[in-house]
C-alpha cells in the first residue's frame, strides 16, 4: 500500500466522519447535560431532509453556490425543531429519555418522508441538488504528501466540523457555560443550589444537539448523496451515539472515534482495489468496520463513565 | 453580648407534601451571631424548613423576613443574594470536578470567554486561609475525604458572601477529629460575624456549641429555648415525645469460642495499593468488637474482604475454624456472616423492589423460599410480615417499594433481614448513620441483644460515641493495621482520637493528614 | 375494563387510550395538511386489518415477530441492559433456522423443533456476545449491539450465499416441509394467510417472560442484577453471569422472531441488503408496552396492526404509509410523557381533582 | 381535494391518442423497498405503467413494500381486488409472485428480472450481459489510463450479469485494461457508492460503470466533484439514460435496460388479449431492450460507436457468446 493510497483513505475517512463528528458533538452536549440522546438518528434525518429540500429550492431560485450553505442552515434549524420535542418531553415533562429519543427517530423518519412525498409530487426522494459542497484545497498545506490529500483537501463542512470540535472542547472545559453544563449533567441539584437554572441549561444543550446533529445530517445530503430519501440516514445516528460513548463523552474522544469509524469504512473500499479481495467473501469486507470497532473497544477502551446524572429527570426537591 | 439583631424570621410557615404536613405553621427566629440548633426526629421537617429558607421549596403559607425585610425566596439564587448559604445533608458537590471548580460554579471569575482559574484558585486559597479551612483548591472531590468535602461546601457559601449559614446534619459523616475541627470552624465563623443554623441529631454537639435550640416534632415547633438552661435528657424527651434512655444498659460480656479469626490479612484497595496491611484480630462469641478509625484506613476494604466482595492477597479469615478468605459472598454468607452494610442504598437494598423481595435478598434460593426454581411467595410474604412486625419496620405494606421508606426504616428492614439469618458473626457498618435518637436506641438495643445471645458482633463506625457505648473491646485501625486495642471502660474519645490518627502522646497539634 | 388493564399492567388505562386517540388525531391533522382524507384513510386502515379473513390473518403474521422482539428488548431493560441488538439477533435466529431447515433432513417431529431450537440458540448466542463483552471487558452493550447488528447482517448473507444458496434465486433453498411450522388448516380457513405456530409460541413467550422474571429464582437474580448490581454481588449473585444470561435470553426471544419468519412465513432466507427493522421496532414495542409482558403484547398488536393497515391506507386513500410511523411515534410519545396527558386532562376537566403527581 | 400520489406525472414520449380499449382494465405493480422514485429500476417500471395509462386510459396503481413480508400481501391486495395484471418489480419478488400465482390460478401476474414458472405468470428477464458488453467496449476504447471501475450493488445473479458482460466487453477491445470490481452491498446507499468510486478513481481509473441503483448516484456525485476539481472522469450509467439526470459532463453513456418498455408492452398485450401467460421472455440486444441511448453520440466518438454496432451485430448473430452468471 503506497502513501497515496493512505492519503486517499484518510480523505475518504474524513468524508464519512464529518457527519459522525457533528452528530456526536451534539450527542455529547446533550448527554453532558444529563439528557440521553438516542434520537441523534432522527435529528440527522431531519437535518438531511431540510438540507436537501432547501438547497434544492435555493438552487432553483438561483442562489447558486450559496445554496448548500442555505441547506446547511435549514438542516440545523430543522434539527432544532425535532430536538425541541425531545427537550419538552424529557425536561419539562420528564418523559423517559430513551423512549423520547426513539420517538424522535420514528417521527423524523415518518414525517420527512411524508413531506418529501408532498413536496415532490409523490416521489420518495427529493430532486437532485446540483449545487452541493465541493472539496476545497488549502493552499500550500494541500501539497504536503499524504496529509495534503488526506487532510487538507476536504469539504468545507469537514473543516466546520473540526472547528466545532475545538470550539466545543474549549466551551466545555474552559468557559463558565461549559462548567455549568457539565455540572448540570453530573449533579443537577448541586448546580441548582448554586443558582444555575438546570432546566434552562438542559434545554440549551438539547437544542444545540439538534443544531449539531442537524448539521451532521445536512452534510450527508450536501456532500455525498445530493438527495434525501428513506435511507440517506440509515444508522449513522447510532454510530454517532457509539462514538459519543466510545469517545467517553469528550469532543476529542468523539472526534477520534468518528475518524476511526470513517477509517474503518474506507478500508473496505481500499481492500477491494487489491486482487486478493476477490478471494475474500465480500461480506467479510463489509463486516470489517464493525468488527474492528468491537476489537478496539475490547482491546483499548474498557469501561467508560457516563455523566453522573445521565438519564435522570430533574426537578427541584428531588432527593 | 448586647441584644442581637434578628437576621432571619420565618413566620407561620406551612409546607405540605402529598400525604404529610412537613411544616405546620412553624415560627423560627435566628439572631445575628448565634448558632441556632434545630432538633427533631427523622422526618420531623427540619430539612424542609431550611430548604424553604434557601429557596428550594416554596411554602404554602407564611412569611419570611431577612434582616427585617419581608422577602420572597423563589430560588437558591435569591437566597444567595440575600446572603444565605446552605451546607446540605447530602453534599451538593460535583465529584469529577476540582475543589475550585465546585466553589466557583455559578459565579465564575472570567477572563475573556474563559473561566479565570488563576484568580479563582487564589480566591479559594485566600478564603480557605481566612477561615482556617485548609483545603487544596486543585484536588478533585473524588480524591478528598468527606470532612474535606464538607469544608468545600462551607467555602462555597463563603465564596458567595453568605452571612447566614445553614448546616444540615454536618457531623453525621465526620470523624471525631473532623467534628471538633468543624465546631472550631463554626465558632470562628460566628466570631467573624456570621449566623448559623445547625441541624443535628447529636445532643452533645448542641450542648457544646449552640446558643439556642428549636425542637420540631411532626412538622410543629415544640419549643425554642436557650441551650444554657437545658440538658440532653430534656431535649431528647421533647424531641421524641417520650422518655428516651440515652445510656444503654449492658450486662457484662460472656465470652465464648472465637467466631472470627483474621490473621495477617492483606487486601488491595481501589488504587492497587495495600489497603489492609497484615491486619489481625480475633472476635469471640458474645462480644461486640468495635473497630475505631478514621474513614479510609481500610475499614471498607476489611468489610469487603470479610464478605467476599474483594479479593484477598494473602492472610487468612476463619469463621468457626473454616477458612473463608477468597470465598464467594454466598459461601461466606452461608458460613455464618451477616452484614449491615455501610451504604444501605448501594449494598443493602434494591430500592425498586418491594419490601418483601428485599427481605429475602440473600436467602431467596433456599428451600424455605424456593421450590424447584420457583419463588414461594406465600412463604416469602409470611417471612416479610413477621420481620416487619418484629423489627417495627414502618411501611404501609410489604408490597411497598423500599425506596418509599424513610432512612431509619430502611435500616431497620436491613437489620431485620440480617439478624434473622441467625449468623455467627454480625458485621454492623455505620449502622446508625443519619438516624434520629429514637431509631438509634432501637438499633443499639438489637445489636446488644445479638451479643447477649452469644453472637459475635463486629461494629465498624466512625462515630466514637457509638463505639464507646456499644463495644466490649475496641480495636483501632490505622492505615490498614490494627494499631492498638483498648477497653472502652478505660478510655475516652480524646485518647481514641489520638490513636486513630496514630499520634503518639508526644506529637499532638492539629491534624493535617487530609491534605496530601 | 380500566380495572382489568390496571390489574394486568399495573397502570391506568386512561393514559394509553388517550395516547392512541391523540396519535390518531395528530395523524389526521397531518393528513389534512397534506390534502388527504383522514376518515377515508382510517376507514381503509381498519378495513385492511379487519376487512376480510386474509388480511386479518396477515395482520397476525405481522404482529408475531414484534411480540418477540418487543419481549426481547423489554427483557433486557428489566435486567438493566439496553439491547439495541434485537435486529442482529433476529437475523441470526433466521439463519440458524434456515441452516437446519435446509441442510438436514429429519422427520417433522424432530426437524421443526430442532430448527426452532437452533435458531433460538443462534439468536441467544448473538445476544450473549454483547453480554459477555459487557461482563468481561466492560464494553457498553449499546455500542456492541449496534455493531453486532451490522455484523449479523453480513454474516447471515455470507452463510446464505456461500452455503445455502439456491442458484439464481438470491436466497437459500426452501426449507424442508418437515421443518415448516405453518398451520395449513388455519391458513385455508383464513384464505391462505400465512399462519404458523409461532403465533402461539409468542403468546407462550409472554407468559414465560412474566413467570420467569417474577416467579423464578433466576428471574429474581436477573432483576436484582438489573436494578442494583452492587446489592446483587453482596447477595452472592454472579453479576457477570447474570448479564450474559440476560442477554442470552433476550437474544433467544429476538432470535425466535427470526426463526418463525423463516419456518412459518418465508420458508427460506433471502440475501438481504439492509435490516428489516423488526428489531428496532421491538424497541418501540417494548417502550409502548412499558417493558411489561402484557403491555408488550398489546403494544405489538397496536404497532403491527397499524403498520399492516398502512398499506391499506395507501391502497384505499392514496395516503403515504409513512404517516403511520408518525402516528405510532406520537402514541409512544404520549405514553412516555404521561405528564402531558395529565396536563391535557386537567385542562379539559378542571372540576375533577387529579391525583397528586408521583415523584 | 385529495391528491393522488399514485397518478399524475406525464409521460413525455409518444402520443396520447392510442385506442381507449384499456378503460376497463386495472394494472398494478408492487415494488420492493426501493420505491417508485428510485431514479432507476422501479421508476422505469412505473413510467411504463403511467405511459400505458396515458395511451389507453387504463387504471394503474402501485404499492411500495416496506419489508419482505409485504411482497406477498401487497401483491395479494391487487389480486384480491381483481386487478387484471399485477407486476412484481424485481428479482426479489420472485417467490411472492409464484406463491400468489399458485394460490390464485385465475389471476394474471408478471415479473421482471426473475423467472416464475407458472401458467398465469409472464416472466421478463433482460440480457444485461449483452448491453453491458457494449458499454464495456466503449469503456475499453475510451480509457486513457487502462484502468476501469465497476461498482455493483449487491452480488446477486442479475448484477453479476452486468459485471461479466462488462468485463468481457472491455477485454475484447482492450486486453491490457484492468477492471476494478467493487460491490458495495447495497442498492440504495449513495454514500457507499461515492466512497467506492473515490477509491477506484484514486487508484487511477478514469471510467466507472455502475450497476447499483441509488448507490450509483454516489458514483455520479464523486465524478462531478472531480470534474469541479479539474479532473476529467467518466461514469457509465445504468437502466435509464442517466445523462438526463446527471448531465453530459460526467455521463459517458448508459446501459439502458428498458423496463418501462417491457412493462408497457406486456401490459398492452394483456389489453389486446395476447398476454404471454406462462412464457419466459428474455429481452436482449435483438429486442432493443438493452443497449446504449442515442445521447451517447455526445461523448462517444463515431469510431467507437461504429465498433459498438459491429459487436452488437456479432452478439445478435450469435458469433460472440457473452458470458452470463454461473
Ligand atoms: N421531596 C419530598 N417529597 C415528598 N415528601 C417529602 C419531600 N421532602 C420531605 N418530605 C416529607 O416531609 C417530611 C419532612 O422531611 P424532612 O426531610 O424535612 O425531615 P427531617 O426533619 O430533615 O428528617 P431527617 O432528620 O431524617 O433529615 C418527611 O417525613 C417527608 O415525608
Ligand atoms: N421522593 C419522595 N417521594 C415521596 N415520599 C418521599 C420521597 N422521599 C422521601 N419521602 C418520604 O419521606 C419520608 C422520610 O424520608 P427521608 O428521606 O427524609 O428519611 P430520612 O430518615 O431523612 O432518611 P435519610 O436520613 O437516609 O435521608 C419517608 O417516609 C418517605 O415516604
Ligand atoms: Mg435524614
Ligand atoms: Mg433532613
Amino acid at each position: 500500500m503506497d502513501l497515496a493510497t493512505i492519503g486517499n483513505m484518510l480523505n475518504t475517512a474524513f468524508v464519512f466522519s464529518t457527519a459522525l463528528i457533528l452528530a456526536s458533538l451534539g450527542g455529547i452536549l446533550s448527554e453532558r447535560s444529563g439528557i440521553v440522546n438516542i434520537g441523534l438518528e432522527g435529528l440527522m434525518t431531519a437535518g438531511a431532509f431540510a438540507a436537501a429540500v432547501s438547497a434544492y429550492h435555493a438552487q432553483e431560485a438561483g442562489f447558486g453556490s450559496a445554496s448548500p450553505w442555505i441547506g446547511l442552515g435549514a438542516g440545523a434549524l430543522f434539527g432544532v425543531l425535532f430536538a425541541l420535542i425531545h427537550a419538552v418531553a424529557t425536561i419539562s415533562f420528564r418523559a423517559d429519555q430513551v423512549v423520547s429519543g426513539i420517538v424522535i427517530n420514528f417521527i423524523a423518519a415518518g414525517s420527512t418522508l411524508y413531506l418529501v412525498k408532498l413536496l415532490f409530487e409523490g416521489a420518495g426522494e427529493t430532486s437532485l441538488v446540483n449545487e452541493v459542497f465541493h472539496k476545497i484545497q488549502i493552499p500550500v498545506l494541500s501539497d504536503i504528501p499524504v496529509l495534503g490529500e488526506g487532510l487538507f483537501t476536504a469539504y468545507p463542512t469537514t473543516y466546520l466540523a473540526l472547528i466545532l470540535v475545538a470550539v466545543i472542547y474549549y466551551t466545555l472545559y474552559k468557559t463558565p457555560f461549559g462548567l455549568r453544563l457539565r455540572a448540570v449533567g453530573e449533579h443537577p441539584s448541586a448546580a441548582d443550589t448554586v443558582g444555575i437554572k438546570v432546566l434552562r441549561m438542559r434545554y440549551t444543550a438539547v437544542l444545540l444537539s439538534g443544531v449539531l446533529a442537524g448539521l451532521g445530517g445536512a452534510t450527508i445530503a450536501l456532500t455525498t448523496t445530493g438527495t434525501f430519501s428513506h435511507n440517506t440516514i440509515s444508522g449513522q445516528g447510532f454510530i454517532a451515539l457509539a462514538a459519543v460513548i466510545f469517545g467517553k463523552w469528550n469532543p476529542l474522544g468523539a472526534l477520534g472515534a468518528a475518524l476511526f469509524f470513517g477509517f474503518a469504512q474506507s478500508i473496505n473500499n481500499v481492500l477491494q482495489l487489491f486482487d486478493f479481495s476477490s478471494h475474500v467473501p465480500s461480506e467479510f469486507i463489509y463486516m470489517l468496520p464493525y468488527v474492528l470497532t468491537i476489537l478496539v473497544l475490547v482491546g483499548a477502551v474498557g469501561r467508560s463513565k457516563a455523566p453522573g446524572a445521565l438519564g435522570e429527570p430533574y426537578f427541584q426537591g428531588k432527593r | 453580648m448586647d441584644k442581637a439583631r434578628t437576621v432571619v424570621e420565618m413566620r407561620n410557615i406551612t409546607k405540605r407534601f402529598p400525604g404529610i404536613v412537613a411544616n405546620d405553621s412553624v415560627n423560627f427566629k435566628l439572631s445575628q451571631g448565634e448558632i441556632h440548633a434545630l432538633l427533631g426526629e427523622n422526618g420531623a421537617g427540619k430539612s424542609t424548613l431550611m430548604n424553604i429558607l434557601f429557596g428550594l421549596y416554596q411554602p404554602e403559607e407564611g412569611e419570611i423576613f431577612v434582616n427585617e425585610q419581608e422577602v420572597v425566596i423563589d430560588g437558591p439564587n435569591k437566597a444567595i443574594k440575600l446572603g444565605i448559604g446552605m451546607v446540605h445533608q447530602h453534599f451538593k458537590l460535583v465529584h469529577p470536578f476540582t475543589v475550585t471548580e465546585n466553589i466557583i460554579l455559578g459565579s465564575e471569575p472570567k477572563l475573556g470567554f474563559a473561566v479565570n482559574y488563576k484568580q479563582a484558585h487564589k480566591e479559594v486559597e485566600r478564603l480557605s486561609k481566612q477561615y482556617g479551612l485548609n483545603v487544596d483548591p486543585y484536588a478533585k472531590i473524588d480524591e478528598i475525604s468527606v470532612g474535606m468535602q464538607q469544608r468545600v461546601e462551607i467555602l462555597k457559601t463563603l465564596y458567595r458572601g453568605a452571612d447566614i449559614l445553614i448546616f444540615d446534619e454536618p457531623t453525621a459523616v465526620l470523624t471525631p477529629q473532623e467534628i471538633s475541627e468543624l465546631l472550631e470552624i463554626m465558632r470562628n465563623l460566628v466570631s467573624q460575624g456570621k449566623s448559623i443554623v445547625l441541624i443535628t441529631h447529636k445532643l452533645k454537639e448542641i450542648m457544646a456549641i449552640a446558643d439556642t435550640v428549636t425542637i420540631v416534632r411532626r412538622g410543629k415547633v415544640i419549643d425554642s429555648l436557650p441551650v444554657a438552661g437545658t440538658n440532653p435528657n430534656q431535649l431528647a424527651e421533647k424531641m421524641v415525645g417520650r422518655e428516651v434512655s440515652l445510656k444503654l444498659d449492658k450486662k457484662n460480656a460472656v465470652l465464648g469460642e472465637p467466631a472470627l479469626e483474621v490473621d495477617r490479612l492483606v487486601v488491595k484497595g481501589r488504587q492497587g495499593l495495600n489497603a489492609l496491611n497484615e491486619t489481625s484480630f480475633v472476635l469471640k462469641r458474645g462480644e461486640i468488637l468495635g473497630i475505631a478509625g478514621v474513614e479510609g484506613n481500610g475499614q471498607s476494604e476489611l468489610i469487603e474482604a470479610l464478605t467476599g466482595l474483594r479479593p484477598v492477597s494473602s492472610g487468612s479469615i476463619k469463621i468457626s475454624n473454616m477458612e473463608i478468605a477468597g470465598a464467594t459472598p454466598r459461601t461466606i454468607s452461608e458460613a455464618g456472616i451477616s452484614l449491615i452494610p455501610e451504604d444501605r442504598h448501594k449494598h443493602g437494598l434494591v430500592l425498586d423492589f418491594p419490601v418483601r423481595e428485599n427481605m429475602v435478598l440473600e436467602t431467596y434460593y433456599t428451600p424455605q423460599f424456593n421450590k424447584r426454581g420457583f419463588m414461594d411467595f406465600d412463604a416469602i410474604d409470611k417471612h416479610a410480615e413477621r420481620l416487619v412486625k418484629e423489627f417495627d419496620v414502618r411501611t404501609p405494606s410489604i408490597m411497598t417499594e423500599a425506596r418509599a421508606l424513610s432512612g431509619g426504616n430502611q435500616q431497620k428492614a436491613i437489620i431485620a433481614r440480617e439478624v434473622d439469618k441467625n449468623p455467627d458473626v454480625l458485621i454492623a457498618a455505620q449502622p446508625t448513620r443519619g438516624l434520629d435518637v429514637g431509631a438509634i436506641e432501637f438499633i443499639h438495643k438489637r445489636l446488644v441483644e445479638q451479643r447477649n445471645m452469644g453472637k459475635a458482633v463486629l461494629l465498624i463506625s466512625y462515630e466514637l460515641e457509638e463505639i464507646l457505648q456499644l463495644s466490649d473491646r475496641i480495636a483501632v485501625i490505622y492505615e490498614g493495621r490494627i494499631v492498638g486495642e483498648v477497653n472502652p471502660a478505660e478510655t475516652n474519645d480524646q485518647e481514641l482520637g489520638l490513636m486513630m490518627t496514630n499520634y503518639k502522646q508526644s506529637q499532638g497539634g492539629p491534624s493535617s493528614e487530609q491534605t496530601d | 375494563m380500566n380495572k382489568l388493564i390496571k390489574a394486568i399492567t399495573g397502570g391506568s388505562a386512561i393514559v394509553p387510550i388517550v395516547a392512541i386517540i391523540l396519535g390518531l388525531l395528530v395523524g389526521a391533522i397531518i393528513m389534512l395538511i397534506g390534502g388527504y382524507d383522514p376518515i377515508l384513510a382510517y376507514r381503509s386502515l381498519i378495513n385492511k386489518v379487519f376487512g376480510n379473513p386474509y388480511d386479518f390473518g396477515e395482520t397476525l403474521t405481522a404482529i408475531t415477530p414484534l411480540i418477540f422482539t418487543g419481549l426481547s428488548v423489554a427483557f433486557a431493560f428489566r435486567t438493566g441492559l439496553f439491547n439495541i441488538g434485537a435486529e442482529g439477533q433476529y437475523i441470526m435466529g433466521m439463519t440458524g433456522a434456515t441452516i437446519i431447515g435446509v441442510s438436514v433432513h429429519l422427520p417433522w417431529y424432530i426437524h421443526a423443533p430442532l430448527a426452532v431450537i437452533v435458531g433460538a440458540l443462534f439468536g441467544g448466542f448473538w445476544g450473549m456476545i454483547a453480554g459477555y463483552l459487557k461482563a468481561a471487558r466492560g464494553v457498553n452493550e449499546v455500542i456492541t449491539t449496534i455493531m453486532l447488528n451490522w455484523i449479523a447482517l453480513h454474516l447471515a448473507n455470507y452463510i446464505v450465499n456461500d452455503y445455502l444458496l439456491e442458484p439464481g434465486k438470491g436466497r437459500s433453498y426452501m426449507i424442508d416441509e418437515s421443518a415448516s411450522v405453518t398451520i395449513g388448516w388455519l391458513s385455508r380457513l383464513l384464505e391462505d394467510a400465512r399462519m404458523h405456530w409461532g403465533m402461539l409460541i409468542a403468546l407462550l413467550a409472554v407468559v414465560f417472560f412474566y413467570v420467569f422474571l417474577w416467579r423464578t429464582k433466576q428471574g429474581y437474580e436477573l432483576r436484582v442484577v438489573g436494578h442494583n448490581p452492587d446489592a446483587a454481588k453482596y447477595a452472592g449473585i454472579n453479576v457477570n453471569r447474570g448479564v450474559v444470561k440476560a442477554m442470552f435470553i433476550s437474544g433467544v426471544l429476538a432470535g425466535l422472531a427470526g426463526v418463525f419468519q423463516v419456518l412459518g412465513v418465508f420458508l427460506n432466507q433471502a440475501v438481504s441488503a439492509s435490516h428489516t427493522g423488526h428489531g428496532f421496532d421491538g424497541i418501540a414495542v417494548a417502550l409502548l408496552g412499558g417493558n411489561n409482558p402484557v403491555g408488550v403484547l398489546l403494544g405489538a398488536i397496536l404497532f403491527g396492526s397499524l403498520s399492516y393497515g398502512a398499506a391499506g391506507m395507501s391502497f384505499g386513500a392514496d395516503v403515504p404509509p409513512e404517516i403511520i410511523r408518525i402516528v405510532i411515534g406520537t402514541v409512544i410519545f404520549f405514553v412516555a410523557a404521561p405528564g402531558i396527558i395529565r396536563w391535557i386532562i386537567k385542562r379539559r376537566l378542571p372540576g375533577k381533582k387529579s391525583k397528586g403527581e408521583v415523584i | 381535494g385529495a391528491k393522488n400520489n399514485n397518478t399524475g406525472g406525464a409521460s413525455p414520449s409518444e402520443s396520447a391518442s392510442g385506442d381507449t380499449s384499456g378503460k376497463d382494465f386495472k394494472f398494478a405493480m408492487v415494488t420492493d423497498v426501493g420505491g417508485v422514485n428510485d431514479k432507476s429500476f422501479n421508476q422505469s417500471a412505473w413510467e411504463g405503467l403511467q405511459h400505458l395509462e396515458k395511451d389507453t386510459g387504463t387504471k394503474v396503481k402501485y404499492l411500495e413494500s416496506k419489508e419482505a413480508t409485504n411482497y406477498l400481501t401487497n401483491i395479494n391486495q391487487f389480486v384480491r381486488d381483481k386487478y387484471n395484471l399485477t407486476w412484481g418489480i424485481g428479482f426479489l419478488m420472485g417467490d411472492a409472485v409464484k406463491e400468489a400465482a399458485a394460490k390464485n390460478p385465475d389471476a394474471k401476474l408478471a415479473i421482471i428480472d426473475n423467472v416464475v414458472e407458472a401458467p398465469n405468470v409472464a416472466s421478463i428477464t433482460f440480457a444485461e450481459n449483452e448491453g453491458s458488453y457494449l458499454v464495456g467496449v466503449v469503456a475499453g476504447l475510451t480509457t486513457k489510463t487502462n484502468k476501469i471501475g465497476f461498482v455493483g450493488g449487491i452480488d446477486i445473479p442479475v448484477i453479476k450479469r452486468f459485471e461479466l458482460g462488462f468485463v468481457a466487453g472491455v477485454k475484447a477491445v482492450n486486453p491490457d485494461a484492468k477492471v476494478i470490481i467493487n460491490y458495495t452491498g447495497a442498492f440504495d446507499k449513495a454514500d457507499l457508492g461515492k466512497a467506492a468510486a473515490a477509491s477506484i478513481y484514486n487508484d487511477g481509473a478514469d471510467i466507472i460503470f455502475h450497476a447499483a441503483g441509488g448507490t450509483g448516484n454516489g458514483v455520479f456525485n464523486e465524478a462531478k466533484e472531480r470534474l469541479k476539481a479539474g479532473k476529467k472522469v467518466w461514469v457509465i450509467g445504468v437502466d435509464k439514460d442517466q445523462s438526463l439526470e446527471f448531465g453530459d459532463e460526467v455521463t459517458l453513456t448508459s446501459m439502458l435496460k428498458r423496463v418501462d418498455e417491457a412493462v408497457y408492452r406486456v401490459s398492452k398485450e394483456m389489453i389486446d388479449g395476447k398476454f404471454p401467460a406462462g412464457v419466459i421472455t428474455t429481452l436482449g440486444l435483438k429486442e432493443n431492450a438493452v443497449g446504449l441511448p442515442e445521447t451517447s453520440t455526445k461523448n462517444v466518438s463515431k469510431e467507437i460507436l461504429d465498433k459498438v454496432e459491429e459487436y452488437k451485430a456479432k452478439i445478435i448473430s450469435g458469433e460472440i457468446k457473452v458470458p452470463t452468471a454461473q
